[in-house]
């Protein structure tokens, strides 16, 4: 029934990265993490096989959700923490479309925590980059959702009180089928975990450390000074090892609770994406106990929400012809001469 | 055996008992025999407001109230002329309401010890002689049901079950209506689950009927002779299937699959059922997590190309401040249907109210008008839909639709229309990326529509105020200026496409009634009741409550006083004051229910001719100039 | 400074029942399962040695939500989905009352799910009755998030499209330090577990499997018909075993996923409140595979917020003395004569 | 060398540079050392909108305005009499407001070709004459500056990060002011960090103090003399920073710990700054999830027995106002503080606007009045804020204060109030449980505060409609209506407590302005001029917004015509018009910015009399009648 233009995309084989950098002038800091992930994601779309006009990215209110501005595709840039929300609204209209969220850690855990929440569970067809600094960027430095017990920020000048909550755990919570983590700042790794985002099926969050120079310089230091020490890169298959060498690996005790071991214990967990139970304990792994997790925590394939929606439209209308003369007609009527 | 027919003009009557007798059920049979029948109708159902209130008690009373007539009615209304009241309390909840001489039928089954005790009656009324102002008809329902039934294989619960049509056969009777329609219906929805059961209610409803014509207790039976309505054929139609409808309907006259980004609520959430249901047309309902993901889901819709709508009550438009915002900010076409009920707070969720209007003009921070439109009638209620979505698609722009709890599950016979012959909503999405701006205006002022997926389009827009061009960020003081302006002249610019305001009944004279939404049955009842006394009265009934049609002023010019009944403490009134620097009379009602005829006849006493000149020939239809109704 | 009134608080000792029975209506329909957590709750206030006072319970919307009215305590019925957020202005400004919170599916994981979320890992002292039946009750039978997959409802005559979620899993997930599981006809079963969160010192939420006879009636009887296979019992310090006479037990596999093993196998997990990571995996059986565990998953102590709060107030006090006069005339200032 | 020193009535000096020059800094210091020397001072702040923009662009100016003056001053002035810019950036963007034959001191250095380029300039102004209508001082401050520093410990990027103290020296030459205050408060500020960067400070401010007595660039040095004002200590306070002290005052006269739900968000959040750093006065600050549990958590804290506020802007208010119903019904004391901002949608959040008056009024479903008050100006922020609470507490209501970001940043002196003379805040618990009711009203029609914890209280409400004495769940249609009008009584009731409304200026005549918030400084001054010019012109600006004061309509008849400015595009005189019927001029500016005193000049001109009868005496203060703006 839908009239929407029918178009000619444009070739996809063609798009480089210059081709999704606009001419809007980037206003982030000089030194913001934001940079380094603009960056990253501009060389990944074009590798994915989607004409340019099919991206819609979608963000809340921060520094982070800037990020669409600065994006040569269709964008918009809306209201404080109702990103997730839009963009299903807009992926169960156009499942055609590739959308992507972009929100900070404020904007997607304090007033949007439930939209996020309710994407993960729904399994909606998004991809999620959360940009999370562990403050409030945009207002000036408050604290966050994620930031520690005991920070000192104007809104809290004798220090935070509040327990922080961990992206990832919650999204396990609420049944994501896909969640990741990687530093911001290094390329690499965020390009190799945004590159399984980006080719998930259904919602695909990656939480990206991203150090604000401004009101939280150097929060994720503690993760990049003994790399080998303090992050544990997971991958499917293979053992869970981290420490020089991969002398040390993570293994679980009876009570459920993990335990580091020599890199060579029989015991030593194999890293599974399909675990759910897994990915929560290794999401709880932190320093200085133990390395930080980063790369993809689960991922599983189950129907997104909008390919259920629009399987069962098809299917209605395979079943019952949409004759509007004959429903406004339908019922008991009555004929007035 | 009295076999006389008395012919009445019109008729009210209420079915009550508990919410488990089945009383809903009863007047809906009873008005669609009824109009079948070529009388005109109206309706009015309550409900309680537990789900399930204890049996037998006050709270858990339920009423249908039916007005039938051989002209014209609008209301369903005052005072019923015959209760049907299936236990104590029923009868003490809707006793008050009934005519001085009145008719009861009364359930005598239903005064035992328990049901007067879970009334609150330390005596039966039946007994008591507090019924002597009324004719009183006490008849053991239950038993003469369950007589009815001996033979069936029905147990006797289920049995009882059937009282209720008793009753209504009892009534058809009276009334000297066939009994073919019911038991029709009766088969059609019994008739294969539960064989026993159609047939325990087809046995009772024809009790009741020969039970009416053998007993001596009714002098005579009674007709109402057809009305003259407008031919064509005709449904009953509650007010949230009307919007369910007409939002269908916009879309397939736009092309667009519709979208309802929504979150159940009181008396809001029947749209959201009648419209999952429509999948086949293409229809996405999207069930949200709050009343903000509503909105905004819908807004996405929008932006990818939907015709997308979202429906609520007060508190949830109440959320929805701030997304409707950020809609008419990224100027989107969006259709928000608030059903407007008792408030503030969580209030009377259950109750009728117009509360809402200026929250919908004014609740959102920051200059940002919309268009506001309110039907009048249940069927209205389809017609505004498909003109709210015109304004939304026409204008770019968020449309606030008011409706109420009382047109949501009121039911109206609707003509229903040939597709054919409503005029499409033409759509015109972008596709040529030359010399494209997100911003530039058509002669609308509206900014052109641009779906992701084109090619050339690419662009960014969102919640910071943007250049008055190209849709950039702009924090520059004369662009916000005239951003700001501009999209207030939008929403102005939809006042030139209404049509000249319709005035029913005089076109000038001693008093005209304006009002808005569900108070139009009201009104109009009154307005016919003072014509036929002899006075000049005239009707403004306003669909479009913003921005204000440009001629009322002229129209109020031409009467000595303009009375402004609303169920607030006067919230059009004020919008008219403020607007039109005019003194209007406003007269409120706040209890949860529409106006009564009478007191809309009070409210214009003190404002009337005290010699009218001459009583006015009533002509069908009264209407000064005769634009229809209807989405023209 | 302030000056609440100074109140001789009544005797609890000499409390029953009957003082928490109010004279109002119980307006829930005949066969609710919301009677029975009454019933329950209605016994267990008076074991806990508070002032009758001192108990205020706080609910959203929803039939549920009703349950103060049913409570002869100070009560508020609030607004849908708010009520842990007012609780938790009420615990702040004041830590002496005993505040519990009464919500539904909807209330709490629908419109209500972020502040659920933020009460949690704030770790404010509130005890939360999450009345789940899996419905929209009130609002007379839309599917809720805790619906099953395919259920049909008014809202979705075709089925839900919409993945559930577990109340669980998203608290072990928000950071929760304590979440029980119960079923609502149960009343042993119930008084147990809502003993032990009345007297947990911060945030405890018992998820209440609550039937609704009119809109979702059997939605449980799957964890009632064969108990000892479908219901896991879990208590502190035990093996994890469930069936006929403990027959079977749970285990975890390298992977970290959950296994049935012989009730008397070595490798038999034991249950420990403490583990956030074993209580995650109890959280995630369900029948037909595994039992559903029913007890306290998880009860950890750490510091309420309030406390916190308050000790922060207690220190800057004790360090600055609050002299308005002062506060007024201080920084830069100047007299004009 | 020369030693003129002319004397000047007032002057208007803007500071303007890269966002990282320090130019707040500069300023701050400036008004301080100004007002120390007696003068009258009123100062604008102007912010750029991003957090760090590139440094040299445009979109990097930072400015800040100060009007000084030898009598009382009420704007910060319209065009400034001397700019001081850092570099090509600053001169750009502020060139146009300058007063033609004004004084321009640049930074030469400022304007190489990298800062020309970033600034968007093909060719320096500097050079190119395109300067000519102004008196032009380049000078290279840089590198004046890192002379000065020759020898301090100091790197070159540290060293010129003093430049705006070498600028405010030269500054402070230029105006005969001394520099202790200063070199004190680099004392106080750098001294233990480090001491290094406090000599290279202060060497710079004595350097440019110096380079201007030395230099032969000024023809003489200006003085502006004392200016008369009130008697007393004073000190410079923001309206944020007002608002947390009212706060904090109104529950020490109250007697009851502070409350503060809240969500960050811009220009607002400093009000939560400054409370976060009093947890030694007992106050609680809640950095909720979002604006509704920001408004909720408030709810439950009042309930509690504290003196509970929220604060917020635009979206924040229209996401709290569900939350506002419920304090409403349940009615409970509550102080919601809304810090307006450009809207609509996340519109210019650093940018001032007044346009969330209807929605503050109007934007709750429902009938659900409550009052409204706005602060006319920074210092009046710290009596508004102590009158809502007031208000909220007598009333037992939730109470909005309409702040604005002028108001919020902006800094005037304020004269330190005597605590003690501040009349306490009467609170009265309910702790008697015999006859205890919930919704029974004492003289106020204020239900009783019964906190939970009291025994013999226990009760339950919430935001289902009550009965109007026991607070049960009441679905009665009579009661409710009575409930309704019963809220909206006690809200008008609030006026009953007002003092007669104060008329500035002239207590009748030709033209009477009304205006509210922000816009009092700038009527103010376009008041003043008008009567100097000899016309009769008053002046009412209103802190009650809702209810309006009784005594309105008749102060507006003894007018020729009113006007009603406002930073919106007309809500008061709608307003205005729905409530008196009265036909005011409306006069909007939608900039994100105050008046100018010559806007409202002109606005008037069309109203005013062609030759006004005679010069008036303006004596100090110029009030009609004298209460004082205070909290009496
Ligand atoms: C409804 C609403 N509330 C509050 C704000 C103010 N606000 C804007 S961004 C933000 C938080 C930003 O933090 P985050 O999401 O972590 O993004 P970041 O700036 O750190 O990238 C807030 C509180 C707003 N714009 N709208
Ligand atoms: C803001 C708002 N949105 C929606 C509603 C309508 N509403 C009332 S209760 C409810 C859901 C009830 O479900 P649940 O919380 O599971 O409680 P139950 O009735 O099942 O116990 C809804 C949608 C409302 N009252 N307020
Ligand atoms: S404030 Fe922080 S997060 Fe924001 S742009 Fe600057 S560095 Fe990045
Ligand atoms: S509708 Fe369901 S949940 Fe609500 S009271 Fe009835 S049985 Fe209980
Ligand atoms: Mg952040
Ligand atoms: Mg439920």
């Amino acid at each position: 029934m839908s009239s929407l233009p029918v178009i000619a995309h444009t070739d996809p084989s063609a798009l480089t990265r210059k081709d999704f950098v606009p001419s809007a002038e980037v206003k982030w800091c000089p030194g913001c993490v934001d940079y380094s992930i603009l960056n990253q994601v501009q060389k990944l779309l074009p590798t994915l096989g989607i004409p340019r006009e099919n991206f819609a990215f979608v963000s809340g209110i921060g520094c982070s959700s800037r990020f669409p501005f600065y994006m040569e595709t269709f964008g918009l840039h809306t209201i404080h923490g109702r990103a997730p929300a839009i963009a299903t609204g807009l992926k169960l209209a156009r499942p055609d479309l590739d959308v992507w969220v972009v929100t900070g850690d404020g904007d997607s855990l304090a007033i949007g925590g439930n939209h996020f929440m309710h994407a993960l569970r729904r399994n909606v067809g998004l991809k999620v980059l959360l940009f999370n600094n562990r403050i409030y960027g945009l207002t000036k430095g408050q604290y966050s959702p994620t930031s520690e017990l005991g920070k000192v920020t104007k809104s809290a000048p004798l220090g935070s009180i509040d327990y922080p909550v961990d992206p990832v755990t919650l999204a396990l919570g609420a049944g994501a089928t896909f969640i990741a983590r990687a530093m911001g700042n290094d390329g690499p790794q965020l390009y190799d975990v945004l590159a399984r985002a980006a080719r998930h099926n259904a919602t695909a969050p990656t939480e990206i450390y991203t150090n604000c120079v401004i009101f939280n310089d150097g929060a994720f230091d503690q993760y990049t000074e003994n790399k080998a020490e303090a992050q544990l890169r997971m991958v499917h298959g293979q053992p869970l090892r981290f420490g020089k060498d991969g002398d040390k690996g993570i293994a679980i005790d009876q009570h459920g609770r993990p335990i580091v071991v020599p890199g060579d214990a029989p015991n030593v967990l194999v890293h599974d994406e399909q675990s759910d139970v897994l990915a929560f304990l290794l999401a709880r792994l932190s320093p200085p106990e133990f390395p930080q997790s980063f790369g993809v925590l689960r991922a599983v394939e189950r129907d997104s929400y909008e390919a259920l929606a629009h399987a069962q439209i098809a299917a209605a209308k395979a079943k019952r012809k949409a004759d509007l003369q004959a429903l406004l007609g339908s019922g008991e009527t009555w004929e007035v001469r | 055996m009295n076999k006389n027919v008395e012919t009445l003009d019109s008729v009210v009557i209420r079915f009550a008992g508990d919410s488990g007798d089945g009383m809903q059920l009863t007047g809906t049979q009873f008005t669609e025999t009824t109009a079948l029948a070529g009388n005109d109708v109206a309706t009015f159902p309550d409900y309680p407001a537990e789900i399930r209130a204890p049996a037998g008690t006050v709270a858990g009373v339920s009423g249908f109230q039916i007005q039938f007539s051989s002209h014209e009615v609008f209301t369903p209304g005052d005072a019923p002329d015959v209760l049907v009241a299936m236990n104590a309390a029923a009868l003490k909840v809707n006793l008050g309401d009934v005519k001085k001489g009145g008719t009861l039928i009364v359930n005598s089954a239903g005064f035992d010890k328990k049901n007067l005790e879970k009334a609150g009656l330390a005596r039966s009324p039946l007994e008591d002689g507090s019924l002597a102002a009324y004719r009183v008809i006490a008849l053991d329902v239950t038993a003469l049901t369950m007589k009815a039934l001996e033979g069936t294989t029905l147990g006797r619960k289920a049995a009882e079950r059937s009282k209720n049509f008793f009753a209504l056969g009892l009534v058809y009777w009276m009334f000297t209506r066939p009994l073919e329609h019911t038991i029709d219906w009766i088969h059609a929805k019994f008739a294969k689950k539960s064989p026993e059961v159609a047939e325990a209610n087809i046995a009772a409803l024809k009790a009741g009927h020969v039970y009416g014509e053998n007993a001596e207790i009714f002098a005579h039976s009674f007709v109402v002779p057809p009305a003259a309505i407008e031919p064509g054929r005709y449904k009953n139609l509650s007010g949230n299937e009307a919007i369910a409808l007409g939002l269908v309907t916009a879309a397939q006259l736009a092309g667009l699959d519709l979208f309802l980004g929504t979150y159940p609520i009181t008396p809001a959430s029947d749209i959201l059922h009648h419209l999952a249901a429509l999948r086949h047309f293409g229809v996405t309902t999207f069930q949200a997590e709050d009343e903000i993901a509503g909105v905004v889901s819908a807004i996405g819709a929008s932006y990818g190309g939907a015709l997308a709508a979202t429906t609520t009550s007060g508190p949830g438009l109440a959320l929805k401040g701030e997304g409707m915002g950020l809609a008419l900010m990224m100027e989107l076409p969006l259709v928000v249907i608030d059903v407007q009920r008792g408030g503030p707070s969580t209030g009377l969720p259950t109750k009728t109210e117009q509360a809402d209007l200026l929250q919908a003009i004014f609740g959102r921070h920051g200059e940002s008008p919309l268009p506001v439109l309110a039907p009048s009638t249940p069927a209205d209620c389809f017609w505004t839909a498909i003109e709210a979505a015109r304004i939304a698609i026409r204008h770019m722009t968020p449309v606030i639709v008011l409706s109420d709890g009382y047109l949501a599950n009121g039911v109206e016979p609707f003509k229903i229309p040939d597709v054919a012959a409503i005029p499409r909503i033409p759509v015109h999405f972008r596709t040529d990326p030359s010399g494209f701006f997100p911003y530039e205006r058509d002669e609308h002022l509206a900014r052109p529509w641009a779906l992701p997926g084109t090619p050339g389009l690419e662009h960014r827009i969102g919640g910071l105020e943007k250049h008055q061009q190209t849709g950039a960020i702009s924090y520059d003081g004369d662009n916000h200026e005239q951003m700001v302006r501009t999209r207030a002249a939008k929403v102005a610019k939809v006042a030139e496409s209404y049509a000249p305001t319709e005035v029913l009944g005089d076109a000038s004279g001693e008093v005209l009634f304006v009002g808005w939404g569900s108070t139009y049955g009201s009104i109009r009842q009154a307005v016919r009741t003072l014509r036929a006394r002899g006075h000049q009265v005239g009707q403004v009934h306003l669909r479009n409550l913003n921005p204000l049609p440009a001629d009322l002023a002229a129209i109020f010019g031409r009467y000595r006083k303009v009375i402004v009944p609303e169920l607030n403490l006067g919230q059009l009134s004020f919008l008219l004051r403020g607007k039109l620097l005019v003194d209007v009379v406003s007269h409120t009602k706040v209890q949860g229910k529409p106006f009564k005829e009478s007191e809309l006849l009070e409210a214009a006493a003190p404002h009337l001719a005290k010699n009218p000149k001459e009583k006015h020939e009533l002509i069908a239809g009264d209407r000064a100039h005769g634009s229809e109704r209807a989405d023209a």
